[in-house]
């Protein structure tokens, strides 16, 4: 086969493309800079790159290690409980240290009750504050707007719960809750006894606490839509709240959705300021003014008594319940993500 | 003509103009409500920490462990130090960890199927509630050990750091444009130069402030440290010993009968929540000067 | 059909800017008409006023009178009014991701009220022929995103979506600079087809694309017009130094 | 990249160059006919088609410089516009040969008719046809077609020697005609002239097919 | 100054898209080269080849040999020793954000380990001259931070990192596709500034820059390289019909 | 965006014409000095000029097309090349003009001295001036000094008539010297020509400097 090799054909250019190629390369001449003597002086040899790359990955397989172990743990923790109960540890209502007699699902209950009360009492604002802050608030409260949302994540569970204890709860027993029970009284859900505490108070301070995780990514997300998408919408004769709806939340949406689904998450995990309101008695009651227990809050508060070693383990399964929830939280989220990604990149355009 | 008449009439008058006029200012105003209904419960916090809390601030708070029962005065300088001692352990085993993941995650398994696992196990342990955490440190470590001990609160706390960090980090580095990688390699850099100097440089104002983020969200935490650090009424440094924490001292107090400990209680809260708006006013000020601002 | 634009001592500011000087000029309809000039001539801004689009910044400002053929667009109308009759097209294209490309072409028509599946049908399918991306997308219209498309292909679909409420005037900011060579050159035909039934304003910064796609090009250089001609005069013997300086490259 | 609309202007240009390149030819072949049959009337016509051929050239004059700024051609029709201009011009001048010969004419119309030694309309019909060739080059883009054209020249040229050579004999011979005899000379160095311009044209065209620049290939 | 290059028998694949079909060319030393054609005809991927570039994507294979110089890249030298001598300008500016504007300069050599700092700072300051960078930003050198400068700037800052480890090639892929006219006239001057000392081998989508800077112009399509020739005989009188069809518009 | 390199590349296209036009009307002058003195030495020096005349005219047709392919000159500057490219063309001509003359002058130089009726010296001043002034025009960029070459044009064209009646008249008186009158004649005929192409190259300017195309603004 023949290899023509093509040469631009400029008269008398042969002579001075020849020149150059005929001098050998390492030391082509006395023009050699000390830049260029010094890095043609040095070698470069793979194995620097290969120990930094093993342990860079064996730090990332470390978070494979701990998840692997934690649900080692709990699992091996909570064996005499799921011998002992099997499935219907989370159906069964006793609670009966006295007896060893164990049901989860008084908890269970709680922690999903006041987790979905958090979210509907939580999302319509974080959308609304978002919305608010990217695209009506006016520039010069933005910024200390956005901070003060911010600062209400950063502030500790903890703090919640006294705050919860002291402020909250005497508001809600003395004008809230009597409010909601003559208005709301005939559903079943808001009848007396109203204590103060409860599960519709654990609620609210969850719905406090999530706020600022829902809002501050939806906001993230918002900005993220691209400003022609406003253009786009406001180009083609559409309102403002036309533009935010078509050209903002619709691009958004997925984006919001995850945010949400990670506020679930961290409702359904929080411990401190629910056990400190929630009333903490393992019984279900239609009233949401009742007093309730979540699944956090009863292994923060029984579990460094646990007496034997089944008290311990029903505990323990508990936590497990508790993981497996977040990761199938997590997933979910995950996978619808990834459906309504699939056939839209949401960061198009 | 006719087919001209298929189109939208165009100088009809829109005849749900009034709709969509008052449609728009609906969204407004509730957009408006929401922002001063979130508003209120962070004023009334602050107001309330600054109010209880401000008044039993004193030298004797940060220097005194806390009095027995029935006694007046004591502080929480145990507590503070414990606080201290035990992010000092978090920090040391989450940063590197989490960063050297991230940069795992970014740069070396780049949409491999590998990356892709620990990227979504980070995200999975990211959610695992914080009690679970304190419960499963307690059966890998307490357990063996037969006694709570610092260092175990430090290991809860530090886990909990590691997938922030770990996130954050590989979005920050993936937030670095390929062109930059390109560039550093064009010049002739060798990868892990490449990776640490160039790379990680540049995402560096990112990368400190999901290390805040993580370092401030667990320094609140309390949860995992009820079964780990357990908490202790003296001063100790010992990593092998039950050690006070701020946010446990705090749950003790808030939940407790006496009058004198609420007051702690709230004072307690307010230096805890000063430390973190400190923090967090730290972390807005290096990502609002950051120097990715600027990179294309 | 489209309608003429005559713009009256505009001016208009960016915060304290003063980036359009008194700027008159009469759009002929149905022409298509380039504004260039170097970056930050205010071309871009100019065309932002005649949809009041200029406004939606907050540190944007305006006085003067445009009128879209016999509508005073600041003082006789809104702005919601006003820019379903003017369509524009960006630099970027900029369909809605989330939309399934026969709800990008609809979304005009569906904010306005229009329910009517059939006119619907019609109009969608029109206005991609006219956008000449009817025979590429017929197959995928509701199944398939805006974003899905290529560059192209995405620009000649916001173009769709402007037809698509069968505007009077077209506004074009830099339509094909984000393009390749070969998309931005179907842009080109496409609005060379277009001119004859609506008034195209199309600022480039490319004097080769106003040569080849307009009849009439205005030259402004910082913030005021400096020379509006036929095209062909402006590149082979414009009537100002400033622009023959700027169009010979011997500018600054 | 098709740059359609742009090949069709250029199509539209070739197609007007022509027109015009009609017309050229038909002036001289009216001015010749004219010189033939002594008929003042023909030499009007070539009075009056000398405006039209001279707007038609500044109108593609005009087309060309547009197509040249406003759609930056290359290559091929780069040379083809740059052809253009250059035939253009050669046609033009054309024309004006034309009209010198009808001047001419007019000017023999007023002397005394006399047999004169020289083949006018043989001279015609060789400057014509080179034309023709040279335009039928052009329009099949043909530059073997072209390249004939340019041999063709030295019988254009070898006639209009013959014809000094005669003419100036008969003057000799019979003084009283050297009005005619002197018009007739000028005439066939008009003659002489349009073959040079189909000469012109034809490397035009070789320059635009080949992209070789032909001129002076004979003489330098 | 710079070194020749012969490539013989380039293949090149993407996975299993062969991108480069037997390319075989001679660049000459000290001249500026253009290549160009249409998107995704390899003419990116050719010059991703000459630094060893294209093997960095994980699907990006390649056979055949380079010389650079007397140096076949393939088989006589590391990636990382070739790409300190072959220096390369991407299409969009990419100096390291973090890094002052005289860091960015010398990161090339820092990097790797210089640490002499008279030298460094000589370096610094030529190299940024021959970018006719210097003057505007000799006040902030360590002040202001490579991305603080514009577009045009930046590409100019890149090009002068690249000069700093005084390189025998400057590979430059479509270096001002990313910048406006103005920028772009300044990157065009300076690449026909530098062609006296570097063999410059510059990817363009854009012929008339081509046109501008180069004195040889080399035509690929479909992944084969067409013709190679003077410039100025590519665009008046190019030998093959494709490279005629490609300049005029004909092309597909 | 200043071109600074295509603007020093128009600087040297206008100076290489310029060198060009001076070649071009030293051929004229010399072969109107050979005809006044008779002197066959400078009719080789004007025969051997047209050869470097020829390829100073391929080199800036080239040049004016490697610009027209490689910058996209526009307004201005395009009016200049094309301007060029017609003038480029002229100047040719006027070096054939010349080849013309010094041709007739050596055929004239086998014939017996004769004096003529007709002032050619003069004839070429005027000529020679009128490219002179044309060229001065392009220089400077001066359209008015371009606009005063075209009322020349009418004083060549007289002078040329008036040849044409004296050596008419002369053939007539004294026909055994018509061969030198039908030289002198042509020679006069080249002259015009001459001023034509001057006519055509301040034309040019014109069109370059003002963009205005002011051909046949009196004929049409």
């Amino acid at each position: 086969m023949e290899i023509r090799i093509q040469v631009p054909n400029v008269a008398g250019e042969s002579e001075r493309i020849q020149k150059p190629a005929g001098s050998s390369f390492p030391d082509s001449g006395s023009s050699q800079s000390p830049a260029r003597a010094f890095l043609q002086s040095r070698r470069s040899s793979a194995f620097a790159d290969r120990i930094f790359s093993a342990v860079i990955l064996l730090c990332a397989l470390c978070i494979f290690a701990i998840v692997a172990l934690i649900l080692y743990e709990l699992v091996s923790g909570s064996r005499l409980s799921i011998d002992k109960f099997g499935v219907a540890f989370f159906f069964r209502s006793a609670w009966d240290p006295v007896n060893g007699d164990y049901g989860a699902f008084p908890f269970i209950y709680g922690t999903l009750v006041s987790s979905i009360l958090a979210l509907i009492i939580a999302v319509p604002l974080a959308v609304g504050v978002a919305v608010f802050l990217t695209e009506m608030c006016p520039g010069f409260l933005r910024a200390p707007l956005a901070f003060v949302t911010e600062l209400l994540a950063a502030i500790p569970s903890v703090v919640y719960g006294l705050w919860a204890i002291f402020v909250l709860v005497p508001l809600l027993r003395d004008s809230v809750n009597p409010f909601l029970i003559r208005v709301l009284g005939w559903s079943g859900l808001f009848v007396e006894p109203n204590y103060g505490v409860g599960m519709f108070a654990g609620g609210v301070i969850l719905a406090i606490m999530i706020l600022p995780i829902v809002s501050s990514l939806t906001r993230e997300v918002i900005s993220a839509v691209p400003q022609a998408q406003r253009e786009a919408a406001l180009a083609l004769g559409a309102t403002r709240w036309e533009m935010i709806r078509m050209g903002v939340l619709r691009n958004a949406r997925i984006g919001i959705v995850g945010a949400i689904i990670l506020g679930l998450g961290r409702a359904l995990g929080e411990t401190m300021a629910v056990t400190m309101v929630i009333g903490n008695r393992p019984e279900i009651s239609r009233s949401l003014l009742d007093l309730g227990y979540s699944m956090a809050s009863v292994i923060a508060n029984e579990f460094s008594e646990a007496s034997d070693n089944l008290y311990l383990s029903a505990l323990i399964e508990i936590g497990l319940a508790l993981f497996i929830v977040t990761i199938v939280v997590n997933a979910l989220a995950r996978v619808l993500v990834w459906a309504v990604t699939r056939g839209a990149p949401v960061r198009g355009a | 003509m006719a087919a001209r008449e298929l189109r939208a009439p165009r100088r009809l008058r829109s005849s749900n103009r009034i709709r969509r006029m008052l449609a728009n200012h609906l969204a407004t105003t509730a957009a408006v409500a929401s922002t001063i209904l979130v508003m209120a419960p962070l004023v009334a916090i602050f107001f309330y920490l600054l109010y209880k809390g401000a008044s039993s601030l004193n030298l004797a708070f940060f220097t005194r462990p806390p009095a027995p029962v029935g006694e007046t005065g004591g502080g929480m300088g145990n507590a503070i130090l414990g606080s201290a001692i035990l992010l000092g352990i978090a920090s040391a085993l989450g940063v590197p960890i989490g960063i050297a993941a991230g940069i795992y995650v970014a740069e070396f398994g780049r949409g491999g199927r590998l990356a892709n696992t620990i990227r979504f196990t980070a995200d999975v342990l990211n959610g695992v509630p914080s009690i679970v955490m304190g419960v499963s440190v307690y059966a890998l470590i307490v357990l063996p050990q037969k006694h709570f001990s610092a260092f175990s609160g430090g290991v809860a706390l530090g886990i909990m750091m590691i997938p922030t960090i770990t996130r954050t980090t590989e979005e920050m580095l993936l937030m670095v444009p390929l062109s930059v990688r390109e560039a550093a390699l064009g010049l002739g850099v060798p990868r892990w130069r490449s990776v640490l100097s160039i790379t990680l440089r540049t995402a560096s104002p990112g990368v400190i402030t999901g290390c805040m983020l993580a370092f401030a969200r667990v320094a609140g935490e309390t949860a995992p440290l009820l079964f780990t650090a357990f908490g202790n009424q003296f001063w100790s440094t010992s990593i092998n010993q039950p050690i006070a924490a701020l946010p446990l001292q705090i749950f003790v107090y808030a939940t407790s009968p006496y009058d004198d400990w609420h007051r702690l209680a709230w004072a307690g809260s307010l230096v805890l929540i000063l430390l973190i708006v400190v923090s967090v006013g730290l972390v807005r000020y290096v990502a609002g000067r950051g120097v990715l601002r600027g990179a294309s | 059909m489209g309608v003429g634009i005559e713009v009256s001592e505009l001016n208009a500011w960016y915060g304290s800017n003063h980036t359009l000087q008194n700027i008159n000029l009469r759009i002929p309809a149905n022409h298509a008409t380039a504004l260039i000039g170097p970056s930050g001539c205010g071309k871009s801004t100019f065309v932002r006023c005649l949809n009041r689009m200029h406004e939606t910044n907050p540190v944007g400002r305006v006085t003067g009178s445009v009128l879209i053929g016999q509508l005073d667009i600041y003082t006789q109308a809104s702005p919601v009014e006003i820019r379903r009759r003017v369509g524009m097209v960006f630099q970027r294209p900029n369909p809605f991701p989330t939309m399934s490309i026969y709800d990008n072409v609809a979304s005009g028509l569906r904010l306005n009220g229009y329910r009517n599946r059939v006119v619907l049908d019609e109009v969608v399918q029109r206005s991609l022929e006219q956008a000449a991306l009817w025979e590429e997308v017929k197959d995928d219209l509701k199944k398939k995103s805006g974003a899905s498309l290529s560059g192209g292909q995405q620009q000649r679909l916001c173009i769709a979506r402007a037809l698509a409420v069968d505007p009077e005037v077209m506004l074009m900011d830099e339509p094909a600079s984000a393009l390749d060579p070969v998309s931005t050159a179907k842009i080109e035909d496409l609005i060379f087809q277009l001119k004859s039934q609506y008034t195209i304003v199309i600022v480039t910064h490319n004097m080769q694309q106003a040569a080849r796609v307009a009849e009439n090009t205005g030259f402004f250089l910082n913030g005021r017009l400096v020379e509006f001609d036929a095209t062909h005069k402006i590149f082979t013997n414009p009537r100002d130094k400033r622009t023959e300086d700027y169009i010979t490259g011997r500018f600054g | 990249m098709t740059r359609i609309r742009f090949h069709r202007q250029l199509d539209d240009l070739k197609e007007r160059l022509l027109v015009m390149a009609g017309m050229a030819e038909q002036a001289i072949q009216r001015a010749v006919e004219a010189y033939r049959v002594r008929d003042l009337s023909l030499c009007d016509l070539v009075a009056r088609s000398e405006a039209s051929i001279n707007s038609f050239e500044r109108e593609i004059d005009q087309m060309a410089l547009d197509l040249l700024a406003m759609e930056q051609p290359m290559a091929i029709d780069l040379r083809f516009i740059l052809a253009v201009i250059k035939i253009n011009a050669d046609l033009e001048r054309v024309g004006d040969q034309a009209v010198s010969i009808s001047e001419r004419v007019r000017d023999l119309h007023a002397l005394p008719a006399v047999e004169l030694p020289v083949d006018i309309p043989r001279m015609a019909a060789l400057a014509s046809s080179m034309v023709r060739r040279a335009l039928q080059g052009f329009i099949e883009a043909d530059a073997e077609v072209a390249q004939s054209v340019l041999a063709m020249d030295d019988s254009v040229d070898k006639l209009n020697d013959a014809a000094f050579f005669s003419l100036s004999a008969m003057i000799q011979e019979q003084p009283l005609y050297a009005p005619q005899a002197l018009h007739a000379l000028l005439i066939a160095r008009n003659l002489e002239r349009v073959g040079d311009h189909a000469t012109n044209v034809a490397e035009d065209v070789i320059f635009w097919v080949r992209g070789a620049d032909v001129r002076h290939h004979l003489s330098a």
